[in-house]
């Protein structure tokens, strides 16, 4: 399937990523209402680590044995049939954070709104995730893995 | 009585975790052979862990399915609901069910999960009012029994997992609760002392009473229903409710007599295989190996049951797996503190070091025990975005020595760890669980 | 009195209503313009290390950031300008050279924009590139007057040995940029692109880095007072050899590479201890005349077995016409010419302002002056310095140039905003720096992408312009005057161009 | 002031071709080129026309036949001291004309026999008698006012002036000349004074050219000439195109194939499919002869003592077809001009663009390559 690769090489560190993955999860999709009103009703489903010159961008690997989907007792963490993205439906998560525990790249967050898990879905229905669209590096791919 | 006996290539016993893991297991090896799945509860497969909030009103009975509702028939599953199995004949490798019918089998995956200890000393458990929990129906009868009976305090016996999510529940309820707790702390098993006082506080705020040291040793009736208990220390507790939460153990009672080893449940070993060649065992009810060190002993929770069942669906439907082996790990909302516990929390012994960081006021606490400069357990609470982090470096058993100082560390994360394994981690591609 | 009286240059404006505290500026700016202020919870802005980058206002995903010239205005004087009174301040402060970066930014004339290009109309059938070839194959060395083919009927063979040529497939090669003024990611961008395009890089006086090496048949490498990384191998890794005499941006003067940048792997590829400033004389002491110069071209061929191309490249300065003659004569198979718009590094600002001439005449004068004494088939003549568009490289073309350099222009495809800094190793743009938490914000993919896109585009260009004039091969197109006419230009500037004016 | 009225700039025009070739040498009249080139009227604009004809001074063979047109007798007088003082003349006349009614007061047009002195050879060691003889055509044409010499091969000469072709035709009274070869222009001229110097065939030493088209390369093609000596001075194309088959061809030795495919060469893509050899050939050709090379719209016919060849620009953007009957071989810009003279050809065929077509001779030496016909 298509996954997001990080090239910690050429990160700059930016945090554009998290800025437009925000706008893109937001009610308004207008980037200015969503840092005045919206803020804090979101968590970017990708975040930036850095540390001294390495820094890179990190969010769901959407796992081929997702540790994730085998550990959600509500069975809202599921795999999208047609795409193989893992999503996590927030109707049916009760915020446990049995996902949060086995995830091994700490790529799940408590959403700050609903007591729910918050991740990467891909952006599904946008051909490239917003976070690798807004790359000004291209230090996010967006390609094909084999896995 | 001798009714005609149908063949299933492959049977299950149980609806739970380890049952799905298992249908989803042979799925993903083969994908039409029928299954047939027999199990006690009525219902379509539900989420057990889900009882506690619906019993609490957080959640909906529509919202209890484990999975859709064409589950069974996407999967070419023959679901026998409310059929209760009474015993596994091993020798004409058969079930004897409850309905006075048999089902011949050809490979068995035996996930009946656990059953509730009802403690035997305690006097007046049979009482109205005084309830187990670990059932759909066990939550939806306590619902019942509290609006008819306006239950304004309740006890429960136990402060593990379940008695605690009772706990949380019963507060949503706005019933004033008492936990009853026979070790010196809640969470013992799971949580150090530091853990089991944070979230002891928690409860307190929540307006619960927690009563360590100590235990109920009578429940007081009145013309048959509860009125309250009397506790070891021969205090008594006023209350219309008694929740009785020590536990559960592995429920073999199926396969006693069988050619089916057992000890405190059925003996597995890596392939989750029986003693008896075809049967399989996962979930509560089996007794597999332990990820760290390799022992036999039941570890009653959610992951490991859902792991050890597909991994039995895999070998039951030809192709090899290997389970890994357990980890002891649970998260909990305690309410709205959350925590993680994973593997070994409270080490005895000096080969084992300990990493910890507390913030009384936050709260915020974070422990990690290294064995080897390898982690073998983690307690997180408040702040637990990246535990999975750490959980993945125990599974993978990475050597941390080069990093051990950054554990702890606020901005701790896949950046902290040897570029090796973080490259393994982020490159995209399926991750070793 | 304040001991620091330049003011700032440019005042860096945030808009409010924009702005939302993401601070992608603040990560962004090498400079330390933008700092936040986690009292105030916001972004604050000091203008005084601002150089109009632009990288902040190019990252900032709201456009609340502009930047303007500075709003202090000096009181009007013509002779005082800003910027003179600013450099005096400057100077009065540090007691030392001005530098700069960049080519000359000074008003002088741009010939370019005064000569304009013919085209095809009823008499002569436009082409249209689209439908028919249009030939950009260009050959650059030097070449026999005539070629004989033995026996003389259909099954002849060549019987003439031709000198060894470079094929372009665009007439553009890559200027002269060397590894340690341009980043690592930076030359290698260059290399790749110039190896997709089908043209040439060049190494400038940085040496060939091992990475490069592998691209080597689309490098030229240069031989400079300096010498760095000069070995045989080093010659025999390309497809030609270039001495570099002169720069356009700095006439007369030699280069200096701080002994800060030369890390590991610059002072591996130049050949020099680590740590050491790269010091590149202003003349090579081995050449002191043009025998001298005669004596280095055939040591070159020597080492190379005649393989390949010499090229020598030389300022554009008043008597270019006589010295490119000489250096004709004296073996060269490429001359290249770089006028006084040509990029740099770093050079003394007043020489970079005041010295050399427009390549329009240089070049129009080189040409004329080697078909005058029949030795223009003997080089290929290369011109540089300021090339901004397809048309100039068109014009530059038909004045009598077999190909042109560029250099700027690669550098702002790959994202240069021309701030003039690079003497400062604080590239925000990752290209003039060996900083490694500037350098890893050019991405190789995208920078070779980007030169890629503009060769191909300037490509088109060139053929439509071509095919407008009815014509469908840069042979025909070279050196053709009759399709560039005058505007604008006195009787003595239209005699050295050697075209007439429009209307004529 | 010279009244010579060469246009200051390129001179652009469109044209007529013909030329008919007996390749056995049969002599014919000049009748039958008038018929051929007079159906494609609508190609010129009766302001010039002019032929070229091969074989039609046997009795002067080896002497350079001169025409030369005077504007005034002052030039007359200039061109003759000078001709005398380096040249033996053999014969001079004036050039026989008969009134047409559609042409004017034409210049004074005298023809002149002559050879080269010894004196001048020996003075000129390092020059062959042809190239003396050029520095004597350009010299005059140059450098005295009124004088100009339109024809200077041997055993051939050149007839034009301003006019429809076959009024021109009648004019030099051509049904009494008797060639091998003939050549015919009309001319359609867009910018220039109707000048009799200016009307084509264009010639020099043997070589006369008619064309039809516009060289978009001139400007390089003139400079590059420049680097050899050949000074243009009439701004014409037809002019361009003959100094550089002087030059690639009796200077530089090339085969006419190998100058054909310097002016005219095949495309890069092209030279990449053929054989090794031919691959060298067409790469120096390419690479060194770049200032040849004809840009834009063109179809030549280049008359010679020995045959005649046709060629087209590489993408053909200009009409030119050819025939043959016996030992007849026809090129003109419209096969109407053929089947006019010769209703019921063996063979037609259109030329290809870059490809020359070669007519020679059969007992002539051969050009080197006829690999086109």
């Amino acid at each position: 399937m298509k996954r997001i690769v990080a090239k910690e090489e050429f990160c700059l560190g930016c945090r554009l990523c998290e800025i437009h993955c925000l706008v893109q999860h937001s009610q308004s999709k207008q980037i200015i209402k969503v840092f005045r009103s919206e803020r804090g009703t979101i968590v970017p489903g990708c975040h930036v680590e850095q540390s001294g010159l390495v820094s890179f961008a990190i969010q769901c690997r959407h796992c081929d044995e997702a540790p994730c989907i085998e550990a959600c007792m509500t069975g809202a963490m599921h795999r999208d049939p047609d795409t193989g993205a893992v999503l996590c439906d927030q109707d049916k998560c009760v915020g446990c954070w049995m996902c949060i525990m086995v995830c091994p790249v700490g790529a799940i967050l408590r959403g700050s709104a609903k007591q729910v898990a918050s991740k990467c879905d891909l952006c599904l229905g946008r051909d490239t995730p917003a976070c690798v669209a807004n790359c000004p590096n291209e230090a996010l791919r967006y390609e094909e893995c084999d896995t | 009585m001798k009714s005609a006996t149908p063949k299933a290539p492959y049977a299950i016993i149980g609806n739970s975790v380890a049952a799905v893991g298992g249908v989803t297991g042979i799925r993903e090896v083969d994908s039409d052979t029928p299954i047939t799945l027999v199990a006690r509860e009525p219902h379509h497969t539900y989420s057990r862990p889900l009882i506690s909030y619906l019993l609490g009103g957080k959640v909906d009975e529509g919202r209890m399915p484990y999975r859709p509702s064409d589950f069974y028939d996407k999967n070419h599953v023959r679901p026998l609901l409310g059929v209760e199995v009474l015993r596994v004949d091993t020798d004409a490798r058969r079930l004897e069910m409850s309905n006075g019918t048999s089902l011949a089998f050809d490979k068995l995956l035996i996930a009946v999960g656990g059953r509730p200890i009802v403690p035997p000393d305690m006097t007046g458990t049979d009482a109205q009012g005084v309830f187990t929990f670990t059932t759909w129906d066990d939550a939806r009868n306590i619902k019942a029994y509290v609006e008819k009976n306006a239950v304004r305090e309740a006890v429960v016996v136990g402060g593990g997992l379940i008695g605690l999510k009772s706990v949380e529940a019963l507060v949503e309820l706005g019933i004033r609760a008492t936990v009853v707790e026979l070790a010196d702390r809640i969470l013992s098993i799971t949580f150090d002392r530091t853990a089991s006082d944070l979230a002891t506080k928690s409860l307190r705020k929540a307006g619960v009473e927690v009563r360590c040291n100590n235990t109920v040793s009578e429940i007081k009736r009145q013309d048959g229903r509860v009125t309250g208990v009397v506790l070891r220390d021969g205090t008594e507790v006023p209350c219309s409710l008694v929740i009785l939460a020590v536990g559960v153990v592995p429920d073999t009672r199926i396969v006693q007599g069988s050619a089916i080893q057992t000890d405190r449940g059925i003996l597995v070993d890596d392939h989750l295989r029986t003693s008896v060649a075809g049967i399989y065992a996962a979930g509560d009810v089996a007794q597999a190996a332990d990820l760290l060190d390799g022992s036999k002993c039941p570890i009653p929770i959610f992951p490991n049951a859902y792991r050890q069942g597909l991994v039995a669906g895999h070998n039951m439907a030809g192709e090899e797996k290997t389970y890994e082996g357990g980890l002891a790990m649970n998260a909990v909302d305690i309410c709205g503190l959350p925590t993680i516990s994973v593997g070994i929390t409270t080490p005895t012994g000096d080969e084992y070091e300990v990493l910890s960081l507390l913030d009384e006021k936050a709260p915020a606490y974070k422990k990690i025990v290294l064995k080897h400069d390898r982690i073998v357990g983690a307690i997180f609470i408040g702040p637990i975005d990246r535990a999975g982090i750490v959980t993945g470096l125990i599974k993978q058993r990475v050597n941390v020595s080069g990093f051990k100082d950054v554990l702890l560390t606020e901005d701790f994360g896949l950046i902290s760890l040897p570029t090796e394994y973080r490259k393994h981690v982020v490159s995209g591609t399926g991750i070793a669980i | 009195m304040r001991k620091w009286l330049v003011q700032p240059e440019f005042a860096v404006e945030r808009d409010p209503d924009k702005c939302i505290q993401c601070q992608v500026c603040v990560r962004q700016c090498a400079n330390d313009v933008h700092t936040y202020d986690p009292q105030e919870e916001c972004v604050l802005s000091d203008s005084r290390t601002c150089v109009a980058c632009h990288r902040c206002a190019t990252l900032c995903p709201t456009g609340a950031i502009s930047i303007r010239r500075s709003l202090l205005d000096f009181r009007p004087n013509a002779n005082w300008t800003d910027g003179r009174i600013r450099d005096l301040y400057k100077q009065a402060e540090s007691g030392g050279v001005l530098l700069s970066g960049m080519g000359n930014d000074q008003p002088f004339p741009v010939y370019w924009d005064r000569m304009l290009l013919n085209a095809s109309q009823v008499t002569n059938p436009s082409i249209d590139p689209l439908r028919e070839p249009m030939e950009l194959l260009t050959h650059l060395g030097r070449k026999p007057d005539s070629v004989r083919v033995t026996p003389l009927d259909g099954s002849g063979r060549l019987a003439t040995r031709l000198d060894p040529q470079l094929e372009l497939k665009v007439p553009i090669m890559f200027s002269a940029m060397s590894y340690g003024s341009i980043s690592y990611h930076a030359s290698i961008s260059l290399a790749r692109a110039a190896k997709e395009v089908g043209t040439y890089g060049n190494t400038g006086e940085g040496g060939l880095h091992k990475d490069i090496r592998p691209y080597g048949e689309n490098m030229i490498v240069q031989v400079a007072s300096g010498r760095f990384g000069v070995d045989v191998d080093y010659l025999n890794a390309a497809a030609a050899v270039e001495i570099k005499i002169g720069q356009g941006a700095k006439p007369g003067i030699g280069g200096h590479l701080p002994g800060e940048k030369v890390d590991a792997a610059i002072s591996a590829t130049r050949m020099i201890p680590q740590g050491t400033d790269a010091l590149s004389p202003a003349p090579h002491h081995d050449i002191y005349s043009i025998e001298d110069l005669r004596q280095l071209i055939y040591a070159i061929k020597e080492a190379t077995r005649y393989a390949k191309p010499v090229s020598v490249k030389i300022a554009a300065v008043h008597n270019v016409a006589a010295i490119a003659s000489g250096i004709v004569r004296a073996g060269a198979d490429i001359v290249a010419i770089d006028g006084y718009r040509g990029g740099t590094g770093a050079a003394p600002t007043m020489i970079r302002n005041h010295v050399g001439i427009p390549i329009e005449f240089a070049l129009a004068a080189v040409d004329s002056r080697l078909r005058a004494e029949g030795i223009r088939n003997q080089a290929s003549i290369v011109v540089a310095g300021g090339f901004r568009c397809s048309a100039d490289v068109v014009k530059a073309i038909a004045l009598g140039a077999d190909a042109v350099y560029i250099g700027t222009a690669a550098l702002v495809a790959m994202g240069c905003h021309l701030c003039q800094k690079c003497y400062t190793g604080k590239c925000n743009w990752g290209i003039a720096t060996q900083d490694p938490y500037l350098t890893k914000r050019l991405n190789p993919e995208v920078a070779t992408r980007r030169l890629v896109n503009l060769l191909r585009g300037w490509a088109h260009e060139i053929k439509e312009m071509m095919g407008g004039m009815g014509i469908n091969a840069i042979e025909s197109l070279r050196g053709n005057r009759e399709h560039l006419r005058g505007v604008g230009l006195t009787d003595r500037e239209l005699r050295i161009l050697d075209i007439k004016a429009a209307g004529e | 002031m010279s009244s010579k009225r060469v246009p200051d700039q390129k001179d652009i025009s469109g044209c007529a071709i013909a030329g008919i070739l007996c390749e056995s040498g049969r002599r014919i009249t000049g009748e039958m080129i008038i018929r051929a080139i007079t159906p494609m009227r609508d190609r010129s604009n009766g302001l010039g026309g002019g032929f070229a004809a091969y074989g039609i001074y046997p009795q002067y063979a080896d002497q350079y036949a001169l025409h030369i047109l005077y504007d005034h007798p002052r030039g007359k007088q200039e061109a003759e001291e000078l001709l005398s003082r380096r040249c033996i003349v053999h014969a001079d006349e004036t050039v026989p004309t008969r009134p047409v009614e559609a042409i004017r007061s034409g210049p004074i047009l005298h023809r002149y026999f002559v050879s080269i002195k010894p004196q001048e050879l020996k003075a000129n060691y390092d020059m062959t008698e042809d190239d003396i003889l050029v520095r004597l055509v350009m010299g005059i044409n140059a450098d005295i006012d009124g004088a100009f010499v339109f024809s200077s091969g041997k055993n051939m000469g050149v007839f034009k002036g301003v006019g429809y072709p076959e009024d021109i035709g009648r004019f030099f009274r051509l049904d009494e000349y008797e060639a091998y070869l003939w050549t015919a222009h009309g001319r359609f001229p867009t910018n220039t004074t109707g000048w009799w110097g200016g009307a084509h065939p264009f010639g020099l030493l043997d070589w006369s050219v008619v064309h039809n088209g516009e060289i978009s390369s001139y400007g390089i093609n003139r400079r590059y000439l420049a680097n050899f000596g050949y000074h243009c001075t009439l701004q014409t194309d037809t002019e361009v195109v003959t100094y550089l088959f002087d030059l690639l061809v009796r200077k530089h030795g090339l085969s006419f194939e190998a100058a054909c495919m310097a002016m005219a060469p095949p495309f890069w893509n092209q030279i990449d499919r053929m054989s090794p050899e031919r691959r060298d050939v067409a790469r120096a050709i390419r690479a060194v002869y770049g200032g040849a090379l004809l840009n834009g719209p063109f179809s030549v016919l280049v008359g010679h003592s020995r045959g005649m060849v046709g060629f087209n620009d590489r993408i053909k953007l200009r009409p030119m077809v050819a025939a043959r009957k016996d030992d007849m071989f026809f090129i003109a810009s419209e096969e109407g001009a053929i089947r006019e003279v010769c209703p019921h050809p063996d063979s037609v065929q259109h030329a290809e663009g870059g490809v020359p077509i070669v007519g020679k001779l059969r007992n002539g030496r051969g050009w080197g390559p006829e690999s086109a016909v």
